[in-house]
């Protein structure tokens, strides 16, 4: 790595986003282009590292920021979201991203999703959907299809009608909606610099295959393709192109410009003794 | 019992306005130089229904509801039943009530009391705007013996913003009340004088304040709220406070959300808090597993109310003693503390920051309703001591170990925005680097360490208060303190001395201070208000007690008295 | 140790089929009338990563790993320092790799063992579809004396849908492996050929689904599931199982909807479970005191890893207990049971279901991962006693009291469908007809009810496995009552004679049930698998505990094995 | 109350479905409207009060289900609709309803909304939303204006984009939306019916006035007004409808068609033990 702490800072590559640990995952997974496309978003901003924290939740995919040389943490299962919002809250200047997977996410994490949206801290949230639970051998996530019958937990599927996460965003109020794929790492590293870089809550969902469980996903890179429509602020436009939307198109779906919630965190006390005054007699 | 100490309930229907009064009357009281406590309780209605305001007005510093009542005051008697098991009457108490607004319940003039009526109603319509529970007020002023310029001035400062009309009213109608009293009633025994002291000495406050301010002085700069009763006015308090102080509160979606959100503010360097009550403590305790294995300091305050499950929202119980002890996952030491007091609210919330800092981990603090709600008139606390200095690394390079075995086991920890420190905080077990790990050796020594970095603390004199002498003890812990050092009182007044102790350091337990404060004893007494014996199956676990052990156990709703731990000590010796 | 007992670990790389050949060997063990123990281990790899199995062949029923292992086979060596740890050699132990795939770790030969190379590979190479792990398994078979007849049975009925080619590949492979070994190994010791036994009267079952059978067999009809290691497997069997039987197993979206839905599912009469591990349950913590209070039959599994926190989900420990027992917030009696064996996981479930619907409250089982996860023969459980049978009102009339005090503290529950037993189920304090109250003398009469049904319950001899005599008494509980009990088998072969209290009731506690079994012992060991002598201070705070008492408290992920309890005793004696 | 338990039903009036328990709100509190025009859709409907269970979590609009002569269960914050879920699901024969308030069911149990509505189990979820935490002395709750700063919690305001529920009960797959007012009980009572004889997750959103914490609410029934159009079977056109929707129209918006879920629960086991033959050796 080659930062300079006394302040001039060199030229920063991908590979120095990386950190030394090996990924667990399995060969061919597609959290690996996520990773790739992660660094390189970083190395295009030129975020010095140590201004940046990943979290995340529990999960293949939420093991992310220990392979990264940024802040990282790994926190419980579906709590990734609140962590990053206390996170920023608190510390604005540093640039938050939270990731996970579709059952951290939307299953178990479903509220904070819901309510990240509507507060729209700026923070950035890429979900790994790869429409399955990876870490628990294979399950039925939130975004997997009524009638996909591989788990033994739902032998005749879940029977239940699927999570359609862009449309959850954009009905709880976030701000910059987009969807990428693991087959176009530069495409995603590209869409994830805009996310990062526009204010308030991002949501990036990434089309990352699950080789292992979901081996049919594989054919993703065959299947997805550019949305049709360019992003628009306009939400009532954007719902109706997600009415068309077959859960493959690629793009920033949506860019919205509400005011970012962040308090001032501004101290007006000469000292905290000053808050007692109010109880002397 | 208290020859310096009167106790006095004021009771009405909704809209009677005893809330507004009790508070007036415990201003005045603290004004003119008492000490005094005000607790209250409602039916059952969300707003309206009756309600009874307790007080306790005092010539020394006052923790605890008396015995008994010796003035009851009812503005009206509706559904005053419902309230009837939490004021015990004194014998010969004086009980005033309105004729106007029906008769006294049958079972009160069955008591040995005695019975005055008084015209409030009557007397209040004959002043603009004249209120009844005002009249009360001036009646019970006279009573104890509070100057009319005492409550005219503090009238003049609470009803500043409703004009000279209210203002009028409220002085008409206390002096009125203090006319009734001379004339209508028998002369009763008043307070001493109080002794001088200087004003700005001391603060009139509720413990839930009292812990707010606590945690400000002790650091705390983010704070994380889920509404709850009876813990919400801790988070209602913090909201602007916190807000000045250069921090900021943040209204979470639930408890989850706000234990992590805490969590990951306190990540990155910012001393943080959350206040909850049992029901919502529950649902973190996922999450404060993950500070203890993650090594994040933080603190979550538990106002505890009856349980099990939804229980009494509205009433005192120290029932959720085992799950703060006990309640995380696999093997998570951290820090449990309990205020004894009111005052300590504020002692103990700030010593709990403090130490969740120095040692990186969570600490819940286990404060209750009847000490969370009370209202009383406190020492103002000295300078600050105990701050969050968390211990961060001198200069961080390449090899930055997060988690480094050290020899106190707290490691030093980098703060985003360090270059070079940068790390992956884990509740996976593992390595001293951070990278997870499954080998037994680093499960060993990482246990190893969060253990060693509590056991191996020195806390010093705050684990306890420690008092009196006597080959009997009573240990008792949180709000139940008050009333067993009444009683110790009482008992050293009549030239027997027995020893307290009550633990404010639960967690980690401290077995050699607490053989210390034991030796020579021969008799223990374990007083605590819960149903299980939750403190004494504690005590037994991880200390040695010596002699003889009794416990007094008593649930909620109910306080535990002074009488009632003398009672338990009177019998057994 | 035991000369009637062999230990085989299989190591290799992913893909090597390691556990594929472990599980057909001990299939292959059962058959031929062996009893059998087989457990994992991988590396952090999610899928395709090295793994070991291990596999305990023994003459007489076995519940726990050896101290060491005789035999170890590598298809390769790939990352196998990460399990040093875990497979302990036998001196003398035969050590079998392959050299094309690489020579063993250093450290491996430098002990005290016998190693040979075996061509596993190319051999494979040279049948048509021929893989090495099957090769593994005919050297194994040879080794320990199973006949190549009961093999290819066995892999007839496996391999029955892949196609006559596989069969005949596997056993072509077979065979030469049993050749290779003929050739080109030392005589081992084999077991002694097993005892004849009539087909069927066995099972061969992992805890988890002995876990889920038990379930079932009690009556279980509905399960709701969110999936976590090392408890997954009981629910994905419960799902086909629990739906062939008439009930249904619903996939939900988090744990705070699992436990509430089986909650619901039991308010309508349906015995109800669910089934998690230490963050999921801390998670239902809240819920399970809405059962207690609403008094609603429920049982919750948690299969135990190492915490705290996230911790190491794939490793076994016991450090729930103290959460189980006391992590709920108020005073919530409840039972905690845990199963002694993998074949008491079915046993300890069913009774868990039976009591839980007896006494209208929830019960925790406390599993763990090794007892989940391994893989045994065990006898077949015997007919269905401990069924399900909740008491119901015989009529409901106007005045139907949903708490009613009785004698039993046991209150007849009307099930929805019941004409006039309409009544509301109450997390809050309520009065014997349910409303909610927060009077004084409702909250400790209902408080006493709940824990007196518990409390008044005779548990019979179930509550713990007591074994053997004399003046020194071993107490655990859960999965370290294997190596413990067969190191007190050791000791009594060596003709000291030992007690064993395994306790399977944890809560309630049963003191005078234990103060029975503890007649005339001086000495008391305590053995528990976490690092906060949980257990313990359980049986400190619950218990007398006579003499001198020791604990043994070895953290995960290493289990404790027969010869660390051995050395214990010894050491002490 | 006037039921045969013999199976001859006489008719039931509303009043046969009030127990006795009085209810603990605020005089002009809107839940009483809701209490009364529930138990006339239960009269409508003539349904055996012991085949109703009305399920609630906590709240002052939660604690609904003691002031009805049904089945209850009085559950933990934010959960009711898990547990009525686990009791339609085992015991489908059941008219189950789950009520609570927006506070209840948009915030602490965001989470089982969405997942409750994706799983269209056949039960009615009724919210009294008074856009605020009533029981707990008045906080923002996800549908209070973010300006609304009447709380010492949010002295500024929340200032977060409000929760629009019929939106995300839309967006999540509720297979029946509506809205109604306490100003109109009767037609509240006739909604209700609907709801209930809808098959699978029927979502009724009821303005229901906290007349102590948002007495400003008062005017609600000056402001709310019919839905200018019908009820719908088209997401799509449900949803252009939802973009002019000023939070005040009442009426049925949305009603689907989508299958229930609901498992057979059918025995085919001759005897328990037959599950264990899988594991004879
Ligand atoms: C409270 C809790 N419940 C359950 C689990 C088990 N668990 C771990 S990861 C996971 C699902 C992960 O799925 P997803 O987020 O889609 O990640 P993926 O592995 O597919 O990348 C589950 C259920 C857990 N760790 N904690
Ligand atoms: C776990 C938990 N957290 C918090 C609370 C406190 N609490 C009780 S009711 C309530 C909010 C109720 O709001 P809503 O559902 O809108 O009902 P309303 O009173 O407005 O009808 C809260 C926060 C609780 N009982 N349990
Ligand atoms: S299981 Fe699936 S998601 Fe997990 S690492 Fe393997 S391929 Fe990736
Ligand atoms: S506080 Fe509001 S919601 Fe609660 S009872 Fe009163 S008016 Fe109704
Ligand atoms: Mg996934
Ligand atoms: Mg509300």
């Amino acid at each position: 790595m080659s930062v300079d702490t006394e302040g001039t800072t060199a030229a920063l590559a991908a590979r120095d986003y990386k950190s030394s640990v090996k990924p667990v995952w399995c060969p061919g997974c597609g959290d690996f282009s996520v990773l790739s496309a992660l660094t390189k978003a970083l190395a295009e901003m030129q975020l010095p590292p140590e201004q940046v924290a990943v979290i995340s939740g529990i999960g293949c995919s939420s093991r992310i920021p220990a392979y990264l040389n940024t802040y990282g943490f790994h926190g419980v299962h579906g709590r990734a979201l609140p962590l990053g919002v206390g996170l920023k809250v608190a510390r604005p200047e540093l640039t938050v991203l939270v990731s996970g997977g579709d059952g951290d996410g939307f299953s178990i994490g479903g509220n904070h999703f819901l309510h990240a949206c509507r507060r729209n801290v700026d923070i950035t949230y890429i979900v790994m959907d790869n429409q399955v639970y990876g870490m628990t051998k294979g399950q039925a996530s939130p975004t997997t299809a009524p009638d996909w019958s591989l788990s033994k937990l739902t032998p005749e599927g879940p029977g239940i009608n699927p999570f359609y996460p862009l449309v959850i965003a954009l009905a709880s109020g976030a701000n910059f909606i987009a969807r990428a794929s693991t087959s176009d790492p530069n495409g995603t590293a590209r869409m994830l610099v805009e996310a990062i870089r526009h204010p308030g809550f991002s949501f990036v969902q990434i089309l990352s295959p699950c080789v292992t469980f979901q081996p049919e996903q594989r054919d993703w890179k065959k299947l997805v393709r550019p949305a049709p429509v360019a992003a628009t602020s306009d939400p009532a436009k954007a719902a109706r192109r997600l009415m068309t939307d077959d859960n493959l198109f690629v793009g920033i779906l949506y860019q919205g410009s509400r005011e970012p919630f962040q308090p001032r965190l501004e101290n007006r006390l000469e000292h905290p003794t000053e808050l007692e005054e109010q109880f002397a007699v | 019992m208290n020859p310096a100490s009167v106790s006095i309930a004021l009771a009405g229907s909704g809209g009677a306005g005893v809330l507004t009064s009790g508070n007036a009357l415990l201003e005045a009281a603290a004004q003119a130089g008492w000490y005094a406590y005000l607790s209250r309780s409602a039916g059952p209605q969300i707003r309206g229904g009756e309600s009874v305001t307790m007080l306790r007005i005092c010539n020394d510093p006052v923790e605890s509801p008396d015995d008994t009542f010796e003035i009851l005051m009812a503005i009206d008697w509706r559904n005053f039943e419902r309230f009837a098991a939490e004021i015990p009457l004194a014998d010969n108490a004086l009980v005033l009530g309105d004729a106007d607004t029906g008769p006294p319940p049958g079972f009160l003039t069955a008591l040995p009391v005695r019975y005055h009526e008084l015209p409030l109603k009557r007397t209040a319509s004959g002043i603009a705007q004249g209120r009844p529970n005002m009249l009360a007020l001036g009646v019970l002023a006279e009573l104890i013996g509070i100057p009319l310029q005492t409550i005219t001035d503090m009238l003049n400062r609470l009803l500043q913003t409703k004009g000279q009309v209210a203002l009028d009213a409220g002085v008409s109608c206390v002096t009125a009340g203090m006319e009734l009293a001379q004339k209508k009633l028998p002369a009763v025994q008043r307070l001493p004088a109080p002794a001088p002291r200087s004003p700005g000495e001391r603060l009139l406050i509720t413990g839930n304040e009292a812990t707010g301010l606590g945690a400000v002085r002790g650091g705390v700069r983010f704070v994380a709220a889920y509404p709850i009763t009876p813990a919400t006015e801790i988070l209602e308090w913090l909201a602007p406070s916190v807000d000045k102080a250069g921090g900021t509160l943040v209204q979470a979606e639930d408890e989850l959300a706000s234990i992590n959100q805490i969590i990951g503010a306190s990540f990155g360097g910012t001393p943080a808090l959350t206040a909850t009550s049992g029901p919502g403590m529950a649902l973190m305790l996922e999450s404060i597993g993950l500070a203890v294995a993650a090594e994040i300091p933080i603190v979550v305050v538990d106002v505890m109310r009856n349980g099990p499950s939804t229980g009494i929202p509205t009433k005192s119980e120290q029932a959720d003693l085992g799950m703060a002890l006990y309640g995380l996952h696999g093997d998570a030491p951290h820090l449990v503390l309990a205020p004894t007091s009111v005052a300590d609210c504020l002692f103990t919330t700030q010593w709990a920051v403090h130490l969740a800092e120095a040692l990186q981990v969570p600490a819940i603090v286990l404060s209750d309703q009847s000490l969370g709600q009370s209202r009383a008139v406190i020492e103002r606390p000295a300078d600050l001591t105990f701050m969050a200095r968390r211990e961060t690394p001198a200069s961080v390079s390449d090899g930055y170990q997060r988690y480094a075995l050290t020899a106190s086991g707290v490691s030093p920890m980098a703060i985003p925005g360090m270059a070079g420190g940068q790390y992956t905080a884990d509740g996976l077990e593992h390595s001293p680097v951070g990278t997870p790990s499954g080998s037994a050796a680093d499960h060993a020594e990482q246990l190893h360490k969060r253990q060693q970095k509590l056991s191996g603390f020195n806390y010093g004199r705050h684990w306890a208060d420690i008092e009196g002498k006597g080959d009997t003890a009573v240990i008792t812990w949180g709000s139940t303190t008050g009333p067993v050092r009444e009683a110790l009182a009482r008992r050293k007044a009549a030239g027997h001395t027995t020893r307290l102790i009550a633990v404010r350091l639960l967690a980690p337990a401290q077995p050699a201070s607490l053989g210390d404060a034991l030796a020579g004893v021969e008799r223990v007494l374990i007083v605590e208000q819960c149903h299980g014996q939750q403190f004494y199956r504690y005590l037994r676990a991880h200390y040695e007690l010596p002699g003889e052990v009794r416990t007094f156990c008593k649930p909620g709703p109910l306080p535990i008295r002074p009488c009632d731990v003398l009672t338990q000590i009177e019998d057994w010796l």
